[in-house]
């Protein structure tokens, strides 16, 4: 029986590299920083406007990820990207600049598993080798284009995060021994609870969270315990703190294995507020640190549950809620069985 | 508060003390005591410099802080005060501190000359007002 | 002369204070407060209450933006009591155009000195 | 799950605004700001032929002066980080939004970019004052047409 939404991938498509970029304030202040592949000393990269930062980043985070499989993008087969800039302009100029069959996703700071979703199926159904899947966000290019100029003095309050400047590429294919794979996934649905304070996101998506958590758990037949870690992509320190009191409403008592990387990227540094958000945040952690630990055996299976707040300014500036959604993926490193 | 009083203080140290009365000085045979009179009956005006030369006479006055909030008609009402007491004159009468400013630093200088275009200066960026 | 410097920074505190509780308790957008402030400063002066405020609270009365809205009424209204009705739109900006004239000039200069700063 | 009843849970969760502190530091910000304009507003009266209510014109461009080389340094925003409406409401906020506007739409050219968007965050505050204003001016004419009050 299909079961709405989820999915098993049964030939469990590999990971094979990662790439991470992040900028200048991410590597000084990130406690992820130490783990990324490249930062930057400029937050544009040299480069004369943010939206050109933008695509750098995320073009350097996949020949990144390349380089390390010792790949050319010629070989690659698609390029699924996204970024929350308008119409995905950077993500375009990459695809363009690597020359790679592309399909732009959007969905929203949820892209980078959204992305990896896709990827594993056009993998599982044998219509790729090489599939490369990533996400970024900049955060002078994002901040005007959801809120205001960078420069304009707003008080933010506690449950404002930052946008992280960073990008996260993974290189996707075929099951491989001895690389961290990719077991099933559950595909969200739209949750809408009304929220609608553009700078309280990490309340408006934890509903979402904690619907495809729950659609995740009951649909493989899991339980909480079976993951090293249920690790989500951008609730903040307020939208975290909200899913773990939903995730007990839910009968799911133990939420010690839980993490969120936007709060966790910052380090709870107060001056980021809730802290980090953007698609990149997710991507950046769950391709550094949680991939990492991963290859080293730390952790064995995991849940990555990337948050998405679908809205734009326009939506917003005309009174709609914030309608929001969650993907959930998971992977596992399998041990590797002697020859 | 700290922060605040430390302020407080610094401009209390810049302004100096507040000073109070009236000065006048006459250079006409006009009589200045109904001046004084008129300014010192007034429980509003807290400071006043006054000048007479020739046919002006010019009063730049400070009223006290709560009064500022009428200070323009205090000073309406002297001026019209002034105007039956001194039907000779022409009366100026400013509580804006740019005019006791100004009529304080005529009354400071040694020589006379140049008083006249001062005082029609004065006379004209006290009607820009409004 | 040393009461106007404290008489203007608690009168400018407490407008901002009455800003700040439109933002935090009424739940208003900055723009919408700057809005509100802007109006009441208007009706203020309509019925000529603005200008003995600032006789009083000197900057902190001239500098909130409440005193734009006082300026362009105070300019409309005298413009009206010269030439009718006619002077309601004409006189607008006759008191009050510093104020937008620096902030252009200003933000083309600011916009050809300066790059924005993702900084913390 | 109900609208209603999450939206219970979130506000039961997420942090309060602190009011108090807030009015506080806004009030201290904001006081300091007018305080400034005061010492400038002196300055303009002292040196210069300007009376107390003309000194207000050249003290306004004078601190939205200063509030394009604050903003310019990346320094407004954290000013207005800790001050609030302390550094929103005085008339630096009113050049803070302009001159924040013009530096971010510098990269779509000086017309379209910088021109278009100059008073994209600014603009409703003219409008406002604007209508206001008319609308003020426009009953006191009528009311002073009619004699019910004086100008």
């Amino acid at each position: 029986m299909v079961k709405r939404g989820v999915l098993t991938f049964h030939s469990k498509p590999s990971i094979y590299a990662t790439g991470v970029t992040a900028g200048p304030l991410e590597n000084k202040k990130s406690v992820f920083a130490q783990q990324f592949d490249k930062s930057y000393e400029d937050e544009r990269c040299d480069l004369p406007t943010n939206e050109d930062g933008h695509k750098q980043l995320m073009y350097d985070a996949v020949l990144i990820a390349l380089s390390k499989a010792k790949k050319q993008p010629e070989k690659i087969d698609f390029l699924l990207t996204g970024d929350l800039v308008n119409q995905m302009t950077p993500s375009n100029f990459t695809a363009h600049a690597l020359a790679i069959p592309y399909i732009g996703l959007f969905s929203a700071c949820a892209t980078s598993v959204s992305s990896m979703i896709t990827a594993a199926l056009l993998a599982d159904a044998k219509h790729a080798n090489w599939i490369v899947a990533g996400s970024s966000s900049q955060h002078n290019a994002i901040e005007r284009q959801f809120r205001y100029p960078v420069e304009y003095g707003s008080q933010k309050g506690a449950t404002a995060q930052w946008t992280v400047t960073a990008a996260g590429a993974a290189l996707i294919g075929q099951h491989t021994q001895g690389t961290p794979v990719i077991d099933c996934a559950t595909v969200g649905k739209v949750v809408d609870m009304g929220m609608t304070d553009p700078l309280n996101m990490g309340s408006a998506m934890a509903p979402a969270a904690s619907d495809t958590l729950m659609n995740h758990l009951t649909g493989h037949g899991k339980t909480v315990d079976d993951y090293d870690t249920i690790i989500t992509g951008d609730l903040g320190s307020n939208g975290f703190k909200i899913f773990k009191a939903l995730a007990n409403e839910n009968g799911l008592p133990h939420t010690k294995n839980f993490r969120d990387a936007g709060e966790e990227f910052y380090g709870n540094d107060p001056s980021f507020k809730a802290g980090a958000s953007g698609s990149g945040c997710s991507a950046a952690v769950f391709f550094s640190d949680v991939y990492q630990k991963l290859l080293t055996g730390e952790y064995k299976r995991v849940l990555l549950l990337a948050t998405g707040a679908l809205l734009s300014p326009l939506s917003f500036q005309q009174g709609d809620t914030i309608p929001c959604i969650a993907h959930a993926i998971e992977l596992t490193m399998e041990e590797v069985t002697a020859p | 508060m700290k922060k605040l009083s430390i302020i407080l203080l610094i401009l209390g140290l810049l302004t100096g003390c507040s000073e109070k009365g009236t000065y006048i000085k006459n250079t006409t045979p006009y009589d200045e005591h109904s001046v004084e009179n008129v300014l010192m009956s007034n429980e509003h005006v807290k400071l006043a410099k006054v000048l007479l030369y020739e046919d002006e006479l010019l009063a730049g006055i400070r009223v006290n802080t709560f009064s500022r909030f009428k200070k323009k008609a205090i000073a309406n009402k002297i001026q019209k005060k002034l105007e039956r007491e001194y039907p000779d004159l022409k009366v100026t009468v400013s509580a804006d501190s740019k005019i006791l400013l100004e009529t304080e630093k005529l009354i400071n200088k040694k020589s006379e000359k140049n008083y006249r275009k001062k005082i029609d200066k004065i006379k004209s960026i006290e009607k820009e007002q409004t | 002369m040393i009461s106007i410097y404290i008489t203007s920074f608690i009168v400018g505190g407490l407008i901002c204070v009455i800003g700040q509780l439109l933002m935090d308790v009424a739940k208003l957008t900055p723009a919408h407060t700057l809005c509100s402030l802007v109006v009441v400063g208007s009706v203020l002066d309509g019925i000529g209450w603005y200008e003995p405020f600032i006789d009083f609270a000197g900057a902190g009365a001239t500098i909130p933006i409440t005193s734009f809205g006082n300026a362009l009424t105070h300019g409309a209204m005298a413009e009206a009591e010269r030439h009718g009705l006619v002077g309601v739109v004409t006189g607008m900006f006759e008191v009050t155009s510093s104020g937008i004239s620096a902030a252009i000039i200003f933000g083309l200069i600011g916009a050809l000195l300066f790059t924005s700063k993702g900084n913390i | 799950m109900q609208q209603e009843k999450y939206a219970q849970i979130e506000k039961e969760l997420s942090p309060k605004p602190p009011i108090m502190k807030n009015v506080i530091k806004a009030f201290l910000i904001g006081g300091s700001i007018c305080l400034i304009g005061q010492f400038i507003a002196l300055f303009y009266i002292t040196y210069f032929d300007f009376t107390e209510r003309t000194a207000s014109n050249p003290t306004v461009a004078t601190m939205i002066f200063i509030a394009m080389l604050l903003t310019g340094f990346g320094l407004y925003k954290k000013i207005a980080q800790f001050g609030g409406a302390g550094a929103a409401v005085p008339i630096t906020g009113f050049g803070n939004a302009v001159v924040s506007a013009s530096i971010e739409h510098k990269s779509e050219g000086y017309v379209l970019g910088v021109g278009g968007n100059m008073f994209k965050l600014a603009g409703s505050v003219i409008l406002f004052g604007v209508f206001s204003a008319f609308v003020v001016a426009l009953i006191k004419t009528i009311l002073v047409k009619f004699g019910v009050v004086s100008w």
